[in-house]
C-alpha cells in the first residue's frame, strides 16, 4: 500500500500539552466554544499562570509539539550563533520566505557573502568553502516536511503575521517564525518540534481566522 | 403426512434431546461444509488482496461503471436480513405462532447476512484503509462526514440493524441456553452459564423476559423497513436514470422480504434434513411460508409493473431509453431471467402438490435467490451503462476478482451459519413447547387463557421435571 | 501566472548542477511523500540570479520545433526544470496558441527512451561510447584527412532552416561539394510549384480571416497542412460576424472537413474535375469572367456539367450548385488547394484548376498574397520531399554516396518499400545519425550522435510558411542538458567546420557565441537603431528576431498577379496542356488507399509521445492504434462489420487493422492513417498499428515528380476477426439530446 | 472547525443556489465555449494533461475505460436541431464537436452524495475535489449527469512517468494514487497563483483576480479563441459579457431567449444542475 494521499499518516498532533505562548483574553471566548473542552480548561489555567515575555499581536500561536529527532546535515549549520547571538533576522537568510511559497535554503552565495571574510578557520567554514571551490552547493537535508498534498505558502503566513500586521515589527520576525518551526534561534541544527498536522494548521486557522477552504492549501 | 403443523403430543423431554442432538457431535458432512466455506472464503480473501495492493482497476471497474457486483451483492445481503425480523417480531406481534419452531435460524440469519452486507462496502471503496472517515468522530482536523449523502445514512442504518437484530437473537435465545447450560459439561457449560445471564425460569424473570421480547420486537419492526428503504436511497437519491425513482423504497423491502423468505425455504429444508428435525419443520410450516413467499412475490411483481408503467407514461425519454435498454440492451438476458424467475416462478408456490415435494422446494427457493440477486445487480449496472450523456454509454462485465469475492460471501455466510447451528439451539425449545401446550389445549378445548407467562412458567417447569426424569 | 521578463540566460548554467536532484525532489511523486525528517533533499541555489525564486516559474521564449510552422512558445521554468510550453503572446504565427504536437514537445525532451550515448558500429552492433570516440570516428570518415571525395557525402534531412542550414551548407562546402537532400513525407512541393507558375511566386499568404467563403480542396489546413495554428487563430476570425462559410472538398473527413459548414466527399483523383466543374458553374449561373482563364483552360471549361461531374466525382450536383453559389455570393472568396488533393499522378493539374478559381474569382491580391521569397536565402528553408529521397536512393544503390549524414528524417519508415531504403542505405559505406532517439533508420546507422532535445538546445529558424514581414525565429535552451554526452547539432556542426576551417570558426566557443556573433552580421536596417546588445536581448524576450526586408516587400508581386497575371497564367496553363484525369475503376484494386496525414501523430515522428497517442483521432476517437476508414456503404457491399480486422493489400503490400465506419469518406476510398506501424521507436512506439506509406505504389505527380501519397489502389479483405476499437466514448450519436447544439445560419441572420 | 460551522458552510451553499449564488461568493468562475469556433483539435486536452498531472494509461487500460482526460472532445455524427430526419449519404455538414470539462455546476450533484464531503463548493465557485480527503466510494461519479469524473483505477503514477517523464509534473498540483476520483479543476493552481499576484498589489476579497489576469491551461492553447474563461460576478469580464449577449443566467433550469440568434446554452441544464460551463451552438450554413 502506498502513503500517497493517506492524512491518515501525519503523526498527530499531542495537542493537549501545555502551549509555550500564554492565551490572551480574547481568545478565550472563542476557544471554549470548541469541543476540546480539556484543551479549554488547560487555556484557561495558562491565561491566568500567564508568563514573562510579550506576545506577537493579533495572532493566537498554534498549539503543540513534536519531539523531533536530530537530523545529519552535511554541516551542522549553527541557528544559534547567527540568530540568537548576533541577532540576524530570520529572513535575512531565508528570505524566498517573504517572496515565495517556499522559505527555501539560502543559495550558497549568501553564505560566501559574509564568510569570505567572517570566521574562515573555523572547521565548519572551511567545509562551506570546499563546496564553494567545487562549485556545488550542500545537499541539505529536509527538516519540516509536509505531504506533497499540502501547498503551504509561506508569503502569506508572514503577510498576515509580520508585513500587514498593525504593532509588529520585523526585527520580532523571529518570533513569527516560532510558530511553526519553534525556537530555532536556540538550536544548531534545526529540529522539528512542532506536528505540523492538519489539526495543528486547522487550530491556528480557526484563531486567527485564517481560510477554511480546503481547497487553498490541498490541490 | 401431517396436516398440523406440530404433533402437539411432543413430550417436552423430546423437544430437548433432539434439539440438543442437533447441537452435538458434527459428522463428516459437517466438516466438509466447513471446509468447503473456507475454501470460498479465501478465494475471496485472495482476490480483495490483490485488489488491495493494485486498485479497483482489476475488478474491471471503469468510466462510467463506478460500481458493479459488490453494490449489487451489499443490497442482496441486506435483503437477505429482512425476514428474520419479518418471522421473528411481526408474526411475534400478531401472534402467528407457526413462526416458533424456525425464527430461531431466521433471525440468526438476519444477523449474518447483515454481518456479510457490511463488508461490502469496505470491499468496494477505493481507500479503504480511510474507511472510518465515514464515522462521525472528533478529531483535530475538525472535519465531519457528509451528513446529506446517503451512503453516510448507510453506515448508520446497517449498524444500528446490526447491533439490535443480534442483540434480539441472543435475547431470544436467553431460557434455551439456559437448558443448554443444565444439559452440557466442560466449555460449553462454561460458554452458556455466562451467557445464559445466570436464568433460573422464575416469573420475574419471565415477565421481564417477555416485555423486553415485545419491545425488541416492536422496535427492530420501523427499523427493518428503514434500513432497505435507506439503502433503496443510495439509489433513490440520486438524479440518474432508473435509480430516481420514488417506488424504490417499498420495491427494496419487498425484494428484500422476498429473497429473505426464499433463503428461510432453502435453510429449512436443510435443516430438517440434516438434523433430522422433521417433528419441528413440518410440511405444513414450510407450506405456510411457501404461501407467505407467494404473497411477497406478488407483491414484488406489482412494484415492478408499477415502475415500468410510470416511467413509461411518465414524460422523461430519458429513463424511457433505459427502460427499453433494459428489455432490449446487453443486459437483456438477465432482465429478462430476473422477470422470469421473481414473477413466474414462485407460482411454483401455488401449487399444493409442488410445495410439499421438498426437493422440488429446495430447488425454488434456490432458484428465487438467484432471481433476486439478478435484480440487484440489474437495478445497479444498467443505469450506469446509459445515463443521461450518451458519450459515456458502456457496456461492461465483472471481472473474476468481483466474482470471486462474491462468491467467498456466500462461504462467509455459510461459515457463520454452521458455527451457529452447532453452537447454538437452532430450534427454540421453549417456544416450541408453547406451542404444543397451546395447541394441545385448544385441542383439549381449553380456550386461550393468559396464555403466555402462565404457558411459561408451566413450560419451564415442565421442562425442569423431565430433565430430572432424564 | 507570474510572468518575469528575463534580462540574461546564466541562471540555468548556474543553478543547472541542482536541477537534476532539485527535479527528483520536488517532483510530487505521491510516493515522495514523508514527514520523517531529514528523508527528502532540498534545493539550495549555488549563486541564483535576483528573479529565481524557488517555486515559482520563470518564462522563457523560444520556438516550437515539432513542425516547421515555427510557432513562438514560452517554456515555464522551475527549479531549473521546464514544466509547461505555452505559445509566444506574441508571435505573429500561432499568436499566443500551441497546438497538440507543439505542447507533447515536453516529452521529446523527458522521454525516457532518448539517447544518452553516442553510438558506434562494431561487429554489426551498435555499441555505446563516448561522445570523443564518436566524434572521432565522425571525424576519420569525414574529416580533412578522410581523403574522401567530397562530392560522395551526402546530407539526408528533413526541413531545414537558419543558420543549421547554414552551418550544413558551409560543412558541404568544406568537405568538397557534399550533396543535400531534405526529405519530408507530407510536403508542398506540387503547390509551391503551381504557386510559382500561377502567382509568380512559390511563397503565397492565404488570408483566412479576411475571406467570406473558402473552398478547400484536400487542404487540412486547420491542422496537418501550411500553418496549422497560424490558421486556425484566422479561422476564429473567419468564424466571428459577419460570418464566413467553409466548403471542405476532400476524400476522407480531416479536422477541417469536420468544422466544415458543406464538406464534399470528392473520389480521390478527381478534384481537379470539382474544381473546373465549379469554374464552369460560376462562370454559366454566376457571371463569372471566362478571360480571366488562360485560353487552353477556357476552352475546356464546356466540357465539365454538373452531371458529368457527378458521375465523374461522387459529389451530388445539388451540393456543387451550393458550393459554387457560396463563392460567388460570399466574396470575398478564397480558394486553397493542398494535401490529398496535390498527392495525384495529375495533383498539379488539380491544384492548378483550383488556382484558376481565385483568378476567376478575383481573390489574388485580396485573399491570398504572394510574397517574396525569403530576404536572407542562406537563412530560407530547405524544404523536403520525397522526389529528393528517390533521387537520393537512387545515387546510393549506384554506390555514388559513401557517407551519409542523416538529421531529422527518417526515410526506413517514411519511404514505400518501392524505393528500398533499406538497400540504398545498406549501400552507403558509413550513415552518421544525428538524432535524439534510435529509430528505423538511426538503428541502420554506423556513427550515432546523440542530439540535445530542442529544451537544451539553440537555433535560429524560417518558417517555412510566411505569415508576416520576414522574421528569425529565435530558439533558445529551456534547461540544462539533461545528459553528459549528448550535444546540439550547431555545435557538432561548428567542431566539424573547425576542423576544416579553424581561424573563421575557431573563434567561436559554442554554437551560442557563433550564433550572438551572427546578430552583428544583420544589417542596422533591421535594428532599427537598436545597439547589438538591445537587439539581441529583444530577440531573446520575444524569441525573434524582426528582420526587415527590403521594401516593398510582399506588394511588388502582389500587384503584379493582380494587374496581369495573365502571362504567368497562360504559361502554366500551356506549357501542361492541360489535362485531367478520368476516374477509372479498378477490377482487382478496386479501393483508392488514403495515407491519412495524423493530426496526432504526423507521419509518424510523435508516435513515441505518450500524451499524442492517448489523445483520441479528432474524427474516430480511436487511440493507440491503426485503423481502416470505410464509408458503411461500402463496408455492407464488402460485408464487414465495425471492429472486423481487414486486411488492406494493394500492389505493393498490405497492412492489418480494424475497420471503423463512417460517413466522412468517400465510397470508393478506405484510408489508414500515417503515423504508426514502427519497428524501432521506443516503448511508446514499437510495435504498435500499422504503417501505411511502405504499401504505397511509387506512382508520382507527373509535372513535379513528387511521390503521388494517395494513387495507390487497394483492395480490403476480412481475416474474420472482430474485436472492439479502442477508442474514447460509447454513443456516436446523441440519440436526440441537446448535448451540441446547432442552429442554421439563416436562424442567426434573422433579428 | 466544529460541527456547527461546516452545517452552517453547507446550507449557505444550498440556499446560495436558489438565491441564485452563495451571497458571499469572492468569484465565480465560469466558462463559455463556442462550437462554432471549436475545430476538434485537442490541443486543449493536451494542455490539461501537461498541466495537471493526467496520468497516460496506456492502450489495455484505455479500452476498459479506465482512461484520465479531464477535458475530453467528444465527436457526435448526428444534428438533431439541425431537424435532419432524412439521413444524409454522406457527413455534408461535418462533424459535431464539443469539449466536455467539470462544468462546475452550482448545485453540483456530486457535492451531496460525496459521504466525506471531499467534493464541495469554494467561496470562488469552483466544485472543489479533495484527493487527500476523497475515500474512494466513486458515488460522485455515479450522480454526475455528465460522466465527467475520473477514477483512479491503478497506481497510475507507478508506469505513467517512467524516468525522466517525471521531470515534467507540476508541483503546484498533487499527482493522485490509486483509489481517488478526479476532474476538472478550472486550473485552481493557477487561479490560486493569481490570487497571490493580486494579494501582491494589494487587491484582495471579491474580485480581487481581474478579468485577463489568468487563463486556464485548455483556453490558452486554443488557436480559434474558443473558450472564454473568468468571473461571471464581474459584469465587465469577456465571460460574463458573452453570457449576457447570449442571454444565458445562472440559477435557471431553462433559458427563455428573445430569439434564435442567441446561440448560447448549458448541457442538460434541465436537471437544474446550475452548470457554470456555457456553450455557444454551432452554427451551418444548410
Amino acid at each position: 500500500m502506498t502513503h500517497g494521499l493517506i492524512p491518515g499518516k501525519v503523526s498527530q498532533s499531542n495537542r493537549h500539552l501545555a502551549p509555550r505562548e500564554p492565551v490572551p483574553a480574547k481568545a478565550w471566548g472563542h476557544v471554549a466554544t470548541r469541543f476540546n473542552m480539556l484543551f479549554g480548561v488547560l487555556c484557561v489555567l495558562l491565561f491566568f499562570v500567564g508568563s514573562a515575555y510579550a506576545e506577537v499581536p493579533n495572532a493566537v500561536p498554534p498549539k503543540g509539539d513534536h519531539d523531533g529527532k536530530h537530523v545529519e546535515q552535511p554541516i551542522d549549520f549553527p541557528h544559534d550563533i547567527h540568530a540568537r547571538d548576533n541577532k540576524i533576522n530570520c529572513m535575512y537568510c531565508h528570505t524566498y520566505a517573504r517572496r515565495g511559497l517556499v522559505a527555501g535554503i539560502p543559495p550558497t552565495s549568501k553564505c560566501m557573502g559574509c564568510h569570505t571574510v567572517i570566521a574562515t578557520d573555523k572547521p565548519r567554514i572551511k567545509k562551506l568553502a570546499e563546496y564553494w571551490e567545487k562549485g556545488e552547493s550542500p545537499k541539505w537535508k529536509k527538516v519540516h516536511d509536509l505531504p506533497d498534498f499540502v501547498h503551504f505558502n509561506h508569503e502569506k503566513h508572514l503577510n498576515r503575521f509580520i508585513f500587514n500586521n498593525e504593532g509588529m515589527e520585523v526585527e520580532r520576525a523571529d518570533e513569527v517564525c516560532a510558530f511553526c518551526h519553534g525556537e530555532v534561534k536556540e538550536m544548531t541544527v534545526a529540529r522539528k518540534v512542532k506536528p505540523l498536522t492538519m489539526g495543528f494548521c486547522r487550530q491556528c486557522h480557526e484563531d486567527n481566522n485564517g481560510p477554511s477552504d480546503c481547497w487553498k492549501c490541498h490541490k | 403426512m401431517h396436516t398440523k403443523d406440530i404433533n402437539e403430543n411432543l413430550p417436552w423431554s423430546q423437544i430437548n434431546k433432539d434439539v440438543m442432538r442437533s447441537m452435538m457431535n458434527p459428522r463428516k458432512a459437517y466438516w466438509v461444509a466447513i471446509i468447503v466455506c473456507i475454501a470460498m472464503i479465501s478465494c475471496a480473501v485472495a482476490a480483495e488482496v490483490y485488489q488491495y495492493n493494485v486498485g479497483m482497476g482489476p475488478a474491471n471497474l471503469n468510466w462510467p461503471h463506478m460500481w458493479d457486483l459488490y453494490i449489487a451483492t451489499f443490497i442482496f445481503w441486506i435483503g437477505m436480513s429482512h425476514p428474520g425480523t419479518l418471522l421473528s417480531a411481526i408474526l411475534h406481534i400478531i401472534h402467528a405462532d407457526w413462526r416458533k419452531p424456525i425464527y430461531r435460524f431466521a433471525e440468526a440469519m438476519t444477523t449474518f447476512s447483515l454481518m456479510t452486507a457490511g463488508l461490502f462496502p469496505v470491499i468496494h471503496i477505493g481507500r479503504l484503509w480511510n474507511m472510518y472517515w465515514v464515522l462521525p468522530y472528533y478529531s483535530d482536523r475538525g472535519i465531519w462526514p457528509n451528513f446529506r449523502s446517503p451512503l453516510v445514512w448507510d453506515a448508520f442504518a446497517i449498524s444500528t440493524y446490526l447491533t439490535s437484530s443480534a442483540l434480539f437473537l441472543f435475547i431470544g435465545m436467553i431460557p434455551d441456553l439456559a437448558i443448554c447450560r443444565d444439559n452440557t459439561t466442560g466449555w460449553r457449560r462454561k460458554l452458556y452459564t455466562i451467557l445464559s445471564l445466570g436464568w433460573r425460569g422464575d416469573d420475574r424473570q419471565w415477565r421481564n423476559f417477555r416485555r423486553t421480547y415485545l419491545l425488541m420486537a416492536c422496535f427492530l419492526i420501523p427499523l427493518a423497513v428503514s434500513v432497505h428503504s435507506i439503502v433503496s436511497s443510495d439509489f433513490a437519491m440520486s438524479v440518474m436514470p432508473g435509480w430516481h425513482v420514488t417506488t424504490f423504497p417499498p420495491y427494496f423491502v419487498a425484494g428484500a422480504l422476498y429473497s429473505g423468505c426464499a433463503a428461510i425455504m432453502t435453510l429449512f429444508i436443510c435443516l430438517r434434513y440434516f438434523f433430522r428435525l422433521e417433528d419441528y419443520m413440518t410440511i405444513p410450516i414450510l407450506v405456510k411460508t411457501a404461501k407467505l413467499t407467494f404473497a411477497i412475490a406478488m407483491v414484488w411483481t406489482y412494484l415492478n409493473l408499477i415502475e415500468f408503467a410510470s416511467i413509461w407514461y411518465g414524460h422523461n425519454a430519458v429513463d424511457k431509453e433505459l427502460l427499453i435498454a433494459k428489455f432490449t440492451g446487453a443486459y437483456s438476458p438477465y432482465f429478462w431471467m430476473m422477470l422470469f424467475i421473481g414473477s413466474v416462478v414462485p407460482f411454483t408456490l401455488a401449487s399444493e402438490k409442488l410445495r410439499t415435494h421438498l426437493p422440488t422446494m429446495l430447488v425454488v427457493s434456490l432458484v428465487l435467490n438467484l432471481g433476486m440477486w439478478l435484480e440487484r445487480w440489474m437495478i445497479v449496472t444498467p443505469t450506469l451503462s446509459q445515463g443521461y450523456h450518451p458519450f459515456a454509454f458502456d457496456v461492461m462485465w465483472p471481472s473474476m476478482i468481483q466474482w470471486a469475492i462474491v462468491f467467498g460471501s456466500f462461504g462467509w455466510f455459510g461459515l457463520l451459519f454452521l458455527i451457529f447451528v452447532k453452537v447454538f439451539p437452532c430450534v427454540s425449545m421453549y417456544e416450541v413447547k408453547e406451542m404444543c401446550y397451546h395447541r394441545k389445549r385448544e385441542a383439549m378445548g381449553v380456550g386461550h387463557g393468559s396464555h403466555a407467562a402462565g404457558g411459561a412458567a408451566g413450560a419451564v417447569t415442565a421442562s425442569k421435571t423431565d430433565l430430572e426424569g432424564s | 501566472m507570474s510572468t518575469y521578463k528575463v534580462k540574461r540566460r546564466d541562471f540555468l548554467k548556474i543553478t543547472g548542477l541542482t536541477g537534476a536532484s532539485a527535479a527528483l525532489a520536488a517532483c510530487d511523486m505521491p510516493t515522495t511523500v514523508t514527514l520523517e525528517e531529514g528523508e527528502e533533499e532540498v534545493v539550495s541555489y549555488l549563486m541564483p540570479e535576483e528573479y529565481v525564486i524557488p517555486g515559482i516559474g520563470v518564462w522563457y521564449a523560444s520556438t516550437c520545433q515539432q513542425c516547421d510552422a515555427g510557432c513562438g512558445i514560452i517554456g515555464r521554468v522551475r527549479e531549473g526544470r521546464v514544466l509547461k510550453l505555452e505559445g509566444n503572446p506574441v508571435s505573429p504565427i500561432n499568436k499566443g496558441a500551441l497546438c497538440q504536437i507543439g505542447q507533447a514537445a515536453l516529452q521529446v525532451h523527458y522521454n525516457p527512451d532518448r539517447l544518452k550515448q553516442p553510438k558506434l558500429r562494431q561487429e554489426g552492433k551498435l555499441i555505446d561510447v563516448t561522445w570523443d570516440d564518436a566524434f572521432a570516428a565522425l571525424k576519420s570518415s569525414i574529416g580533412p584527412d578522410s581523403g574522401l571525395d567530397g562530392s560522395r557525402i551526402a546530407w539526408l534531412t528533413g526541413t531545414v532552416s537558419g543558420h543549421q542550414r547554414v552551418l550544413m551548407d558551409a560543412v558541404s562546402e568544406a568537405v568538397g561539394g557534399a550533396s543535400h537532400y531534405a526529405h519530408e513525407t507530407l510536403n508542398d512541393t506540387v503547390v509551391d510549384k503551381v504557386n510559382a507558375d500561377v502567382y509568380g511566386s512559390a511563397n503565397v499568404q492565404y488570408k483566412i480571416a479576411d475571406a467570406q467563403s473558402i473552398l478547400s480542396f484536400g487542404a487540412d489546413f486547420l491542422s496537418t497542412w501550411g500553418s496549422p495554428v497560424h490558421n486556425s487563430v484566422q479561422y476564429g476570425q473567419f468564424r466571428d460576424a459577419p460570418r464566413g462559410v467553409l466548403i471542405q472538398a476532400e476524400p476522407k473527413m480531416t479536422v477541417t472537413g469536420g468544422s466544415a459548414d458543406l464538406w464534399l466527399p470528392v473520389r480521390p483523383g478527381t478534384e481537379g474535375t470539382l474544381a473546373m466543374t465549379i469554374a464552369a458553374e460560376l462562370v454559366a449561373s454566376h457571371g463569372a469572367d471566362a478571360t480571366k482563364l488562360p485560353k487552353a483552360m477556357a476552352d475546356q471549361l464546356g466540357q465539365y456539367s454538373l452531371d458529368s461531374s457527378e458521375a465523374q466525382t461522387g459529389v451530388a450536383a445539388s451540393l456543387v450548385k451550393q458550393a459554387a453559389n457560396f463563392l460567388a455570393t460570399r466574396a470575398p472568396s478564397l480558394v486553397i488547394a493542398g494535401g490529398t488533393a496535390a498527392a495525384h499522378e495529375h495533383g498539379y493539374e488539380a491544384v492548378t484548376a483550383a488556382a484558376m478559381l481565385n483568378v476567376l474569382l478575383g481573390n489574388v491580391g485580396k485573399t491570398i498574397i504572394p510574397v517574396a521569397d525569403f530576404p536572407y536565402p542562406a537563412l530560407a528553408p530547405k524544404k523536403g520531399d520525397t522526389a529528393q529521397l528517390a533521387a537520393f536512393a537512387k545515387k546510393a544503390k549506384a554506390g555514388d554516396i559513401s557517407v551519409a549524414l542523416i538529421a531529422g528524417t527518417n526515410p526506413a519508415y517514411t519511404a514505400p518499400d518501392q524505393l528500398d531504403m533499406a538497400a540504398a542505405l545498406s549501400a552507403v559505406k558509413v550513415k552518421v545519425a544525428f538524432t535524439e532517439f534510435l529509430d528505423e533508420t538511426s538503428s541502420m546507422a554506423d556513427i550515432v550522435l546523440p542530439l540535445h532535445s530542442d529544451m537544451e538546445s539553440w537555433g535560429t529558424h524560417v518558417a517555412s510558411y510566411q505569415v508576416a514581414d520576414p522574421m528569425i525565429s529565435l530558439q533558445q535552451p529551456l534547461m540544462e542538458p539533461l545528459y553528459a554526452e549528448t550535444r546540439s547539432l550547431g555545435d557538432t556542426l561548428l567542431d566539424v567546420l573547425k576542423l576544416y576551417n579553424a581561424e573563421q570558426y575557431g573563434p567561436f566557443a559554442d554554437y551560442y557565441a557563433y550564433l550572438r556573433n551572427v546578430v552583428s552580421a544583420v544589417p542596422a536596417v533591421a535594428k532599427e537603431g537598436a545597439s547589438d546588445e538591445a537587439y539581441w536581448q529583444a530577440g531573446l524576450q520575444q524569441g525573434m528576431l524582426k528582420v526587415t526586408a527590403p521594401k516593398p516587400f510582399p506588394a511588388a508581386i502582389a500587384t503584379a498577379a493582380n494587374d496581369d497575371a495573365s502571362d504567368a497564367l497562360v504559361k502554366s496553363a500551356d506549357t501542361m496542356g492541360f489535362v485531367l484525369p478520368v476516374y477509372e475503376k479498378n477490377k482487382d484494386y478496386p479501393l483508392s488507399l488514403i495515407p491519412a496525414a495524423s493530426s496526432r501523430l504526423g507521419d509518424g515522428r510523435f508516435a513515441n509521445l505518450p500524451w499524442l497517442q492517448e489523445a483520441p483521432d479528432a474524427i474516430t476517437k480511436i487511440v493507440w492504434n491503426s485503423w481502416v476508414e470505410m464509408h458503411p456503404a461500402t463496408a455492407l457491399y464488402y460485408g464487414f462489420k465495425q471492429g472486423d480486422f481487414v486486411e488492406v493489400a494493394s500492389a505493393e503490400g498490405s497492412v492489418k487493422a480494424q475497420i471503423y465506419l463512417h460517413k466522412g469518406i468517400n465510397k470508393d476510398a478506405v484510408a489508414v492513417p500515417m503515423g504508426q506501424g514502427h519497428t524501432e521507436y521506443g516503448r511508446y512506439a514499437t510495435g504498435r498499428g500499422v504503417n501505411p506509406l511502405k504499401m504505397l505504389a511509387t506512382t508520382s505527380d507527373v509535372q513535379t515528380g513528387e511521390l503521388a501519397l494517395c494513387a495507390t489502389r487497394v483492395t480490403v479483405v476480412s481475416t474474420g476477426r472482430n474485436e472492439e476499437l479502442v477508442k474514447m466514448g460509447g454513443s456516436e450519436s446523441q440519440v436526440g439530446r441537446k448535448l451540441v447544439g446547432t442552429i442554421t445560419a439563416d436562424q442567426l441572420r434573422r433579428v | 472547525m466544529s460541527l456547527e460551522n461546516i452545517l452552517e458552510n453547507w446550507s449557505k451553499y444550498r440556499k446560495g443556489h436558489e438565491e441564485g449564488g452563495y451571497h458571499e461568493y469572492e468569484h465565480m468562475w465560469g466558462m463559455a465555449i463556442d462550437l462554432d469556433k471549436c475545430t476538434g483539435c485537442n490541443a486543449c486536452s493536451v494542455a490539461c494533461y501537461a498541466e495537471n498531472n493526467l496520468a497516460v494509461v496506456g492502450e489495455e487500460k484505455f479500452s476498459k475505460g479506465q482512461g484520465m482526460h479531464w477535458l475530453r472532445i467528444e465527436r457526435y455524427w448526428d444534428e438533431p436541431d439541425l431537424g435532419e430526419d432524412k439521413v444524409n449519404e454522406y457527413q455534408i455538414h461535418g462533424a459535431s464537436f464539443i469539449p466536455m470539462n467539470c462544468q462546475h455546476c452550482n448545485a453540483a450533484t456530486c457535492e451531496p452524495v460525496c459521504p466525506v464531503a471531499a467534493t464541495y463548493h469554494t467561496p470562488d465557485g469552483l466544485n472543489a475535489q479533495v484527493y487527500n480527503r476523497c475515500i474512494g466510494s466513486r458515488y460522485c461519479s455515479n450522480n454526475c449527469p455528465y460522466r465527467l469524473r475520473y477514477f483512479n483505477f491503478f497506481s497510475y503514477y507507478e508506469d505513467s512517468w517512467p524516468e525522466p517523464l517525471q521531470m515534467q509534473l507540476n508541483p503546484d498540483i498533487s499527482v493522485r494514487d490509486k483509489g481517488v476520483m478526479e476532474k476538472c479543476t478550472f486550473c485552481v493552481q493557477r487561479i490560486r497563483t493569481a490570487k497571490d499576484d493580486a494579494a501582491r498589489d494589494d487587491r484582495r476579497g471579491p474580485g480581487a483576480v481581474k478579468d485577463g489576469d489568468l487563463k486556464t491551461a485548455c483556453q490558452q492553447s486554443c488557436a480559434t479563441q474558443a473558450i472564454f474563461f473568468g468571473d461571471l460576478l464581474d459584469k465587465d469580464s469577456a465571460v460574463s459579457k458573452v453570457w449576457e449577449k447570449h442571454e444565458v443566467a445562472l440559477g435557471k433550469s431553462s433559458q427563455n431567449k428573445s430569439n434564435p440568434d442567441k446561440r448560447g446554452y448549458r448541457v442538460l441544464e434541465g436537471l437544474n444542475t446550475d452548470p457554470c460551463v456555457m456553450f455557444l451552438e454551432r452554427v451551418r450554413e444548410v
